[in-house]
């Protein structure tokens, strides 16, 4: 946790974007359209034109599975729940946060077999795979998940 | 998300529109007797903009299912951000993925 | 204003979704195209289908020129401007709000006479005529104009 | 936005495609000097999604203009989203508004 903190401050990002969305699945679609058109934006300004398509999906995909997994793994004691996003930059990296506050996880779980067909497990091995660097803190009783691309 | 069927060479080939995501995912499976019951089928996955995770833990359902009855389920047209999927899950390794609906039936009609 | 906040009073909406983006033109269609999808979802639920893309035309349109007010009228001297959008429902009627920290301005403006090719002025008169009703309030230094139609 | 130039009976048709609005509103007359010389024009709408009122400021300036000079645009091709906008804002008494870019443009070099 420390050690998360202290890399976070390594990573001093401007914080252009925030979003607070109910968390209800049916708001995730909305969620990930619109980190798709941040991305889309962003990258038109500082990306290089092939690359871009591949930019865009991975924001896109990767904030509609932390999305997602806010909703899913809600306390469910908790009413009103609501998902933080917020979207910040530095130079040609985009990185996009999603909080809530849920129970703490671990952001390291791996894939289950694929030919044990499983149906679950996938978001964050995505999320890993799409994104250049992945932090997850804990802070405040809230969860942060902080996914960086570079768009370059 | 809608869901059409059509027959082809006795297959049946199910096509799936929308976004196939962790919104829509649940509801797929009462939408066509076809994806739940014992027979082949092809999924038509060109109509398909965006698949999550749960939208692949949907189709992994499917496939087990079948192939413990007997059956099986291919995949067709695939976009690129389709694809990315099943490459980073490697879900790729548990599916026959074909670029054309009608081709796949005829291969699982000769089987 | 005492009217206006009294009016607001009798309009007690539950705001389930709030964003903060940057005060730049480029961000204007990110805002119409959310507020065209949570007008969407919100009419699937509760609305009659042929009515339903009025609607969502209706919140993309009437973002879109709120959020193009708020940019283009903005304090120049002030910097890091944001500006925000909520939204609240109750029953089948939608509120979009877009707040900024600009000048106070009359939210009555007429459009002039179109036979004088005016290239200017057509923003209000469109919220006025795509929304049911439409609520201009000034509290501490900001401006709130909040619109709102019924699904039904 | 994206502007494409082509010549039908004499008559060269502009057509915008995507938003045309505050954002893209001001880059537009820069990128086809036919929307600002004095020659009449067409104005195909068809790949226009989203029109808003600066936009529509952007069409009724270059219809003054070229008006002052003894030209005039006509426009096609406006869908429900587009009408919508010229009938609240009456613009729509400013403009002939065609369903067709090539039969506007007949009309226009039959004038
Ligand atoms: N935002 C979150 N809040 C609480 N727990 C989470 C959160 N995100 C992920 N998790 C935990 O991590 C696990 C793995 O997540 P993921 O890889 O997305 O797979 P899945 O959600 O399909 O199980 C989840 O099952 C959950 O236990
Ligand atoms: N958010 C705002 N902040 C400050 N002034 C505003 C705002 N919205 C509207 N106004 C004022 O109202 C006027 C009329 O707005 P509008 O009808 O949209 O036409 P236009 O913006 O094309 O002039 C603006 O010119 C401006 O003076």
């Amino acid at each position: 946790m420390q050690q998360e903190r202290q890399r976070k401050n390594n990573y001093p990002m401007n914080t252009f974007m925030t979003m607070s969305l109910p968390s209800d699945i049916h708001y995730a679609r909305i969620a990930s359209k619109t980190a798709m058109m941040v991305a889309e934006f962003f990258s038109g300004q500082s990306g290089i034109a092939e690359k871009r398509e591949e930019f865009c999906h991975a924001f896109e995909l990767a904030v509609a599975e932390a999305f997602a997994n806010s909703v899913f793994n809600a306390a469910p004691q908790e009413k009103e729940r609501q998902v933080m996003i917020s979207f910040s930059s530095e130079k040609s990296e985009l990185m996009v946060s999603v909080s809530d506050a849920n129970p703490e996880f671990d952001p390291e779980m791996q894939v289950p077999d694929i030919l044990s067909y499983p149906e679950h497990g996938y978001g964050l091995v995505l999320i890993r795979q799409l994104m250049d660097s992945v932090r997850y803190s804990r802070q405040d009783g809230m969860n942060q998940l902080s996914m960086i691309k570079n768009a370059g | 998300m809608t869901v059409n069927e059509k027959k082809c060479k006795g297959i049946t080939i199910v096509s799936l529109n929308g976004s196939l995501d962790a919104a829509s995912a649940p509801g797929v499976l009462n939408s066509s007797s076809a994806l739940t019951d014992t027979q082949s089928i092809v999924i038509d996955l060109s109509g398909v903009d965006f698949l999550d995770s749960s939208g692949l833990g949907c189709l992994v359902g499917i496939a087990r299912k079948k192939r413990e009855q007997g059956g099986d389920v291919r995949l067709a047209c695939l976009n690129e951000k389709l694809r990315k999927v099943f490459d980073i899950t490697r879900a790729s390794r548990l599916f026959d993925i074909y670029d054309d609906a009608e081709y796949a039936a005829g291969t699982a009609a000769k089987k």
